[in-house]
């Protein structure tokens, strides 16, 4: 109905091939954009960053990731929470070993680290399948917690166990640390999720994307056609897990600030990420940003309702909130198996093909 | 026919070279069965080389054998001249060698356009940091490989579904889009598991119209499993007949379809066939 | 003999009993996937479920209070009452077979034909959704489970072993209820065996499991298989629930012991009763003989990984599992 | 974009592509869709290419009055193909790529061509077929090399190789002699008219032909070099060669080719031509789509639907036509723009229409309201090959389904007292290729041609109105015109009839046979839940020949407008028993009716319908799918229809 593609017609293969092919979508996504860097800053207040914004471009940073190894690549991980860690602790030793390198620069090596450890933890399958590798990565998530509970030398040897993000400045503000302006932490969440999801693209997009894709939708096929299976998976293990620690990083450092390892990236934080995916639509990039947003915002939904509205006990909304997530998951496996991602294609196809039903 | 000196010169004319790919003594075990029993055979450069027999004979096990998916127990495969040691199948596909399969292995969830550009991953020399940035490197030899993909499509006449999901197709043009994937890898030998079972008379006559065009066009190297006898007659240059694993026959379709063993093996699964 | 060695002995008889238990749990996932196909995740959170249900009956607990009083300012918690053990175990049954008639007629009947690892993320689901209910319906503080089983150590069995090694061993000690626990898990899987063995409806679950067209033609009700084999996950949860609610207290964490399980099954495989077995007793005594031996130098509670590195590693080396048999791949 | 001819110099079609390879070398000239993107030319490109080709034929012996076929689906190259032979003098004569084998023959032998330009393999093939009876023919060029490569190329060889060996050859010299040899009168193109009657005669056009016609029609509907058209029909046939050469050459507009035929519909759309073309057959073929398609929608859409295009109906063609509307219709019709109309435009890929064209035959008038109350401004125009296409055609704001406009520019009309339509103008053709007597009867000496079709111009609007062919057209008892074709067509428009047959000649009034269409009437009679098992007993239902009967009515009251015509109301009519088929000879292969086989078949049924009788039985033999002969029997209702009072009775009436 809003398409006009009438006079769209594209003449080299870049144009035919581009993220966005027509033009509306184009510009929907400079307008996005602008709207994020150029509005945005200047109507933040704490509440909105820490309640909303920050977590939603984080974990969309990680269910990024995920999406690449399990939606692209089709290897299933449950050990998100252990690489998120990977992450936020090699972002604090790096942090506080180099403190006069930019914290940008850590945190990009953070995800180097990250993507070190996951391709270590990915060797396996090359053996392992489909629930037997989900289990697998599962050692990843509870030796790399139990990892940085029990050496001290992770957490600098603090008393707490904790590890919590001294003061770095980016062109002299505070980008981490107790008094950092909340705009200041959500641009730099913005800046990596934009950087990020650029590389996901192209990387999907490509020769590495169809490699990895050939993997999931037919391994023996794949392999016959030429593709390396150890190298496809390794490289997705190690994309994926590169993001999953940038996110790591940054929810330590620009998000909490102090985490102690066992709450902050528990399992949960895997399951969490895993149903980002599913709910937002596996294989997809969008996919992963609607999901983070849904679950971010959920329960702050929830909780206005419970809470602020009907005054119930936080303790009770919080089981609630358990039910609804519980609920929810499963209606989307009854009703959309592909995730808000396919009904996004879908209304953008009606609309297209707009009046016809087909 | 079993010099492996020179080659030899087709009815059409066609100029056959010398051996391409040589098969001595191969035999392949699965547990106790034996799917494959001392079998030998050559495919010579520019033939069209057909591999026939009844259901379960070891045809397919044989091109699975080529393309380094099985490793046979005993013999060896000689791949322009050169004995081939034990390869992964990703590596025997960077020799030359691709494929389609019996019972269609397409991508189901990518487009007919991305599944025909996987067969050009073998082409791919950008590392990930440029297919990262995109811009550059990445886009140009995407770029090139998308004209060459752009070519098989035309010569196969599927433009009309480049952008449609194979999981959309029917059947006959699935297996089109299939032997679009394998030539898109410009293979030196290509290797057809059945391209025309379960197709109507018309698709059999368009496929059959294909694969000639590309052994004419490209000069590649064409070795096929068929059931429909016609279909084998007309197109190859020699063919071989398995049965039970072991080979029973060998040459021309002439030669071929007047020799006794054959014969009986025929007529003996004639219901089945 | 010495005292160390004869502690390692300790360790290895407690291993295999913390193994039973991990079987214990296994078994609801093997059940399941056999005849389903589905990697029913949620089996922990189902043993938590149970032996709230159970403790909330026998202690008379109003479901939902919390919620109503939150509702409506009421102060309800207790009906006051208090029903016997047995009868109570009974009624859970009942709770626990018509959650499994529920997970089948509302989630899985409209899932049939999915992707395994589709069902996986359902199950993954219905483990929050389970785990939020039980906590709304009987409060989420942690509950002493009072059947009067055994507990303490089994004094008889340490004073006739004491002495073995020398004035420094006092003798194995062995918790009573682990005894217990074993023999009922004994029991039960034998139960189990000669269920699936020698019932109608076992040799019908078998037959789904092998193979569902098969099954459907001649004639056997997939809907009903599915739902009894739910049910029956339900009630090893129960057991595998009472066990350890007895031993730690019915709590969040009980629904943990069921990550447990994972590593044991990729040993047995997910589809061998035996497998189970075996490997839940493999991990019991490795994680603990581990523990005992590596455990002080890296500064302990290795238990919490062990299991999954074990399995990881005997993977990698044998995809099948323990008990499968080898996958030839075919084009 | 008016530099005259004289202006600028320009005598040649190839003399406009150097203007325009100097003027606007930058602008793009051709796309065409191959290998998945749309490959661009400007006029500077295509100016290489053209002069490659020329030399290539100059170096393969071609001389100039040479005729050169032109064989293939529309491609960028094949109009080079056809720039360059008229560059070196030769005369490109293009020719239908679907004809069969012998039909290429006949006009290749006809014009004794020694060279052919083509497609494919499958023209190649054609051509081998019946090269023994071409001895002249000395070499064939293709372009697609697909399947040709076991071929003898001794006199084969492809473009791009003819091309080399042009460059390598050189002789610019000869080409610009050539080039500079040829005059405003020298011969364009030569066009074969699709013989419906006869064989096919070879229209020869000259240069100015062309260009004044080009010129004059483009000014008439200020195209200009932003225009985008999608050329898409057959490039043998006159109107694509004004369009994609004569047009596009002159104001330098870019020539669009799909990339296959089955992808066209999905290429138009991404082009979004603002200049396009098609008979009412494509029209009727897309607004059929769209209706079938709108069937599937949703309650809610398929309410909105209509709700929205009756407003159109109602409104569109008053705001195309800058007539005054209520406010509330243009809110009402500004929505439905919003809701369906662009979308729709857009998806059927007429989106950009600036000017859009029908013609060939009378189009529908719901079929044409239904495009313009969209808001693409269709028109219709009345040509023929003889006169480089434009004789009439609708000026903007005067469009109507019933006429084909007012004189085009430059162009005189006639009505001669028999009724025929002649014309005299610049596009005027030169002469019927080696067949002068036939040029004469066509062509008097002071340039007048004649058309063969019947028509008058209407006092008040000075728009032509098309009756029919001549030869069709009889004379009633009263003497008075009588015009079957132009009634049959009217009853035709109503989906419900398929076919129908006047009689009339040399009667008193007319009467009808009619075929209803059993899809149509199926549809509606299972709407309404009426069982039938057969065409036969649905065709004598009461209700059905109700619904016929108000059609007639209504074709009645149109043809009672034409004070001419008025007579040839349909006085009664029956609704046969058999669908008429060309296996029982009732009508040509290529469906149109035999009048007079139908007249003696069916004699009693004639008789019955002017004997008065209201009903009457009947038995007729057909042929059966598998040959078999049969015979049904059937009693037939016969209607009086409702007639109305002819406009000269209406004005004396007041």
């Amino acid at each position: 109905m809003l398409y006009r593609e009438a006079g769209d017609y594209k003449t080299s293969y870049p144009a035919d091939s581009q993220t966005f092919p027509i033009a509306f979508d184009r510009y929907r996504y400079w307008v996005v954009l602008a709207v994020a860097f150029l509005v945005i800053p200047f109507f933040v207040n704490d509440y909105i960053v820490n309640a909303l914004l920050l977590p939603f471009l984080i974990y969309s940073i990680a269910a990024i990731g995920l999406n690449i190894l399990t939606g692209y690549a089709g290897q299933v991980s449950l050990g998100t929470g252990g690489f998120m860690a990977v992450g936020a602790y090699a972002c604090y030793k790096l942090m506080t070993a180099f403190p006069d390198v930019n914290i940008l620069i850590h945190v990009v090596l953070a995800g180097g680290v990250t993507a070190a450890v996951g391709t270590a933890f990915g060797l396996p399958s090359l053996r392992i399948k489909g629930f037997y590798l989900a289990v697998a990565t599962l050692a990843a998530q509870f030796f790399l917690v139990w990892l940085f509970n029990k050496v001290a030398w992770f957490y600098n040897y603090s008393a707490s166990g904790q590890i919590s993000a001294p003061e770095r400045t980016v062109l002299g503000i505070a980008v981490t640390g107790p008094n950092t302006p909340a705009w200041a932490s959500y641009l730099v969440c913005l800046v990596f999720v934009t950087i990020c999801a650029l590389i996901a693209r192209n990387l999907t997009r490509g020769a590495m994307g169809r490699q990895w894709m050939a993997i999931r939708d037919m391994d023996i096929a794949a392999e016959i056609i030429g593709v390396n299976p150890l190298k496809a998976k390794l490289t997705a293990f190690a994309v994926s897990s590169f993001f999953v620690g940038v996110s790591g990083a940054l929810f330590f450092a620009v998000y909490l600030g102090a985490v102690e390892v066992g709450e902050a990236f528990g399992i949960n934080k895997s399951f969490l990420v895993l149903f980002m995916i599913i709910i937002g639509g596996l294989g997809s990039i969008f996919g992963a940003f609607a999901g983070a947003a849904f679950l971010v915002t959920l329960p702050v939904f929830l909780k206005l309702i419970g809470v602020d509205l009907l005054g119930w006990p936080t303790d009770l909304v919080a089981h609630l909130q358990l039910v609804v997530v519980g609920l929810l998951i499963m209606f989307f496996l009854v009703k959309e198996p592909h995730g808000l991602a396919h009904l996004w294609r879908l209304a953008k196809e009606k609309l297209r093909l707009w009046p016809f039903p087909h | 026919m079993n010099d492996r000196q020179t080659g030899y010169v087709t009815e059409d004319g066609r100029q056959i070279g010398d051996v391409m790919l040589d098969l001595r003594d191969i035999t392949l075990r699965f547990g106790g069965v034996e799917a494959i029993k001392n079998i030998s055979f050559d495919i010579r450069e520019g033939e069209i080389r057909a591999i026939i027999g009844p259901n379960g004979a070891g045809k397919s096990s044989m091109l699975n054998v080529i393309s380094g998916f099985y490793v046979p127990q005993d013999g060896s495969v000689w791949f322009h001249g050169k004995k081939r040691a034990p390869l992964k199948p990703y590596q025997v596909a960077r020799q030359g060698i691709a494929r389609t399969f019996q019972n269609i292995a397409l991508f189901e969830g990518m487009t007919v356009l991305d599944n025909i550009m996987t067969g050009r991953l073998n082409y791919t020399k950008s590392g990930m940091i440029a297919q990262a940035i995109w811009k550059g490197k990445a886009e140009r030899e995407e770029t090139e490989n998308r004209e060459k993909v752009e070519r098989v499509i035309d010569f196969l006449e599927i433009q009309a579904i480049r952008k449609t999901p194979v999981g959309r197709l029917p059947y006959g043009l699935k297996k089109r889009v299939e032997l679009a994937r394998a030539l898109a890898a410009e293979p030196k030998l290509l290797l057809l598991d059945e391209p025309m079972a379960g197709m109507n008379v018309e698709e059999k006559e368009d496929m059959s119209r294909f694969i000639l065009d590309v052994n004419d066009e490209f000069g590649t190297t064409i070795a096929l499993i068929e059931h429909d006898m016609g279909v084998v007659m007309d197109l190859s240059d020699r063919v071989v007949v398995m049965d039970y694993g072991k080979k029973i026959g060998d040459g021309t379709p002439d030669e071929v379809r007047n020799n006794q063993a054959v014969i009986d093996a025929y007529l003996g699964v004639a219901h089945d066939e | 003999m010495s005292a160390d060695f004869l502690y390692g002995i300790e360790v290895v008889i407690n291993g295999l009993m913390a193994g039973v238990m991990y079987a214990l749990v296994a078994l609801g996932f093997v059940l399941i996937f056999k005849a389903s196909g589905i990697f029913n995740f949620a089996q922990g959170v189902m043993a938590l479920f149970a032996a709230l249900t159970l403790v909330g009956i026998m202690e008379g607990q109003v479901p939902f209070a919390h919620l109503i009083n939150a509702t409506f300012g009421t102060e309800i918690h207790h009906f006051g009452w208090h029903v016997p053990a047995l009868l109570a175990i009974f009624l859970t049954v009942g709770v626990m077979v018509v959650f499994a008639w529920a997970v089948q007629r509302f989630l899985f009947r409209h899932l049939v034909g999915q992707e395994p690892i589709i069902l996986f993320m359902a199950t993954i689901g219905l483990a929050y959704f389970l785990e939020g209910v039980g906590d709304l319906m009987w409060g989420s503080d942690i509950k002493t489970l009072a059947l009067g089983l055994p507990q303490g150590g089994a004094r008889w069995l340490e004073d006739a072993t004491a002495g073995l090694g020398g004035e420094d061993f006092y003798g194995f000690f062995i918790d009573k209820l682990d005894i217990v626990a074993t023999g009922v898990a004994i029991v039960l899987v034998a139960g189990l065996i000669a269920f699936s063995q020698y019932t109608k409806h076992g040799r019908a679950m078998r037959a789904v499991a092998d193979d569902h067209q098969a099954a459907l033609s001649v004639g056997i009700s997939l809907n009903f298989i599915w739902i009894l084999v739910w049910s029956l996950a339900g009630f090893v949860a129960l057991v595998a629930g009472i066990m350890w609610g007895a031993k730690s207290g019915v709590q969040f964490s009980l629904s943990l012991i069921a990550l447990k399980a994972l590593p044991v099954l990729m040993l047995g495989g997910f589809t061998s009763i035996p497998g189970a077995i075996v490997g839940g007793l493999i991990i019991g005594v490795g994680e603990k003989l581990f523990e005992f031996l590596i455990g002080p130098m890296v500064g302990g509670a290795t238990e919490n990984w062990f299991a999954y590195v074990l399995a990881l590693l005997f993977l990698v080396f044998r995809p099948q599992g323990l008990f499968g048999e080898k996958i030839i791949e075919r084009v | 974009m008016s530099a005259g001819p004289n202006a600028a110099g320009v005598k040649t079609l190839p003399d406009l592509l150097s203007r325009n390879a100097k003027m606007m070398s930058d602008k793009v000239a051709y796309r065409e869709k191959e290998f998945g993107i749309w490959q661009t030319w400007t006029w500077a490109d295509a100016q290489k290419e053209v002069e490659a080709f020329a030399k290539g034929l100059l170096t393969i012996g071609a001389n100039s009055g040479d005729l050169i076929a032109v064989a293939g689906r529309n491609r960028p190259a094949l109009y080079w193909a056809m720039i360059a032979v008229q560059k070196i003098g030769a005369i490109p004569v293009p020719l239908y790529q679907d004809a069969a084998a012998e039909e290429i023959a006949y006009a290749l032998k006809n014009c004794d061509a020694r060279f052919a330009v083509v497609g494919d393999q499958e023209q190649v093939d054609k051509i081998a077929d019946v090269r023994d009876q071409l001895p002249n023919l000395k070499h064939v060029i293709y372009l697609d090399g697909r399947g040709l490569r076991k071929y003898d190329h001794s006199d084969l060889s492809s473009f791009a190789d003819v091309q080399a060996a042009g460059e390598k050859a050189g002789n610019d010299a000869e080409l610009v002699e050539r080039q500079a040899a040829l005059t405003y009168d020298s011969t364009c193109v030569m066009l074969y008219t699709s013989g419906t009657t006869s064989r096919p005669k070879g229209v020869v056009l000259s240069n100015r032909n062309v260009i004044e016609t080009a010129k004059n029609s483009c000014a008439f509907d200020d195209l200009n070099a932003n225009e985008e058209i999608l050329a898409y029909l057959p490039m043998a046939w006159v109107g694509d060669f004004i369009f994609s050469m004569g047009q596009a050459l002159w104001t330098g507009f870019c020539v669009n080719c799909p990339e296959s035929a089955e992808t066209m519909q999905a290429d138009m759309r991404e082009i979004g031509p603002t200049y396009f073309f098609a008979p009412p057959q494509v029209f009727e073929r897309q607004l059929t789509q769209v209706m079938i398609r709108m069937e599937d929608a949703g309650k809610f859409k398929h309410r909105m639907f209509h709700r929205f295009m009756d407003v159109a109906k109602r409104v569109g063609p008053k705001l195309l036509d800058g007539e005054p509307v209520g406010f509330a219709d243009k809110i009402a019709y500004t929505l439905g723009k919003y809701m369906v109309y662009a979308p729709l435009k857009d998806t059927l890929g007429l989106g950009r229409v600036r000017v859009g064209y029908t013609a060939g035959e009378a189009i529908g008038p719901e079929l044409f309201q239904f495009y313009r109350s969209l808001g693409i401004n269709l028109k219709q125009l009345y040509g023929q090959t003889e006169a480089t296409v434009f004789i009439t055609q609708q000026p903007n704001g005067e469009v109507r389904a019933d006429t084909v406009g007012v004189a085009s520019p430059e162009v005189e009309l006639k009505i001669s007292d028999s009724g025929e339509v002649f014309y005299r103008s610049p596009g005027v053709f030169v002469e019927y290729f080696k067949n002068p007597e036939s040029t004469a009867d066509t062509k008097d000496p002071e340039g007048w041609v004649a058309t063969g079709d019947a028509g008058f111009i209407e006092e008040k609007s000075g728009h032509l109105r098309i009756i029919d062919r001549v030869k069709d057209v009889g004379k009633m008892s009263d003497g008075s015109m009588f015009a079957p074709k132009y009634v049959e067509n009217k009853l035709k428009f109503f989906p419900d009839i398929l076919e129908a047959v006047v009689f009339g000649a040399g009667r008193d009034r007319c009467c009808a046979f009619l075929n209803i269409d059993l899809t149509a009437v199926g549809n509606w009679a299972e709407r309404n839940n009426i069982a039938y098992s057969s065409y036969q007993e649905l065709s004598q239902n009461k209700q059905v020949l109700d619904i016929v009967a108000g059609h007639v009515a209504q074709v009645n009251a149109s043809i009672a407008q034409d004070e001419m015509l008025s007579n040839c109301q349909v006085h009664r009519f029956l609704v046969l028993h058999k669908e008429l088929d060309a296996d029982d000879g009732e009508m040509t292969r290529t469906r149109k009716v035999r009048r007079g086989v139908i007249a003696e078949k069916f004699e009693d049924l004639v008789e019955a319908l002017y004997g008065g009788a209201n009903e009457i039985y009947t038995e007729t033999e057909v042929t059966y799918e598998d040959g078999r002969k049969g015979k049904i029997a059937a009693t037939l209702d016969i209607r009086d229809a409702e007639l109305s009072p002819p406009v000269s009775a209406k004005v004396a009436a007041e």
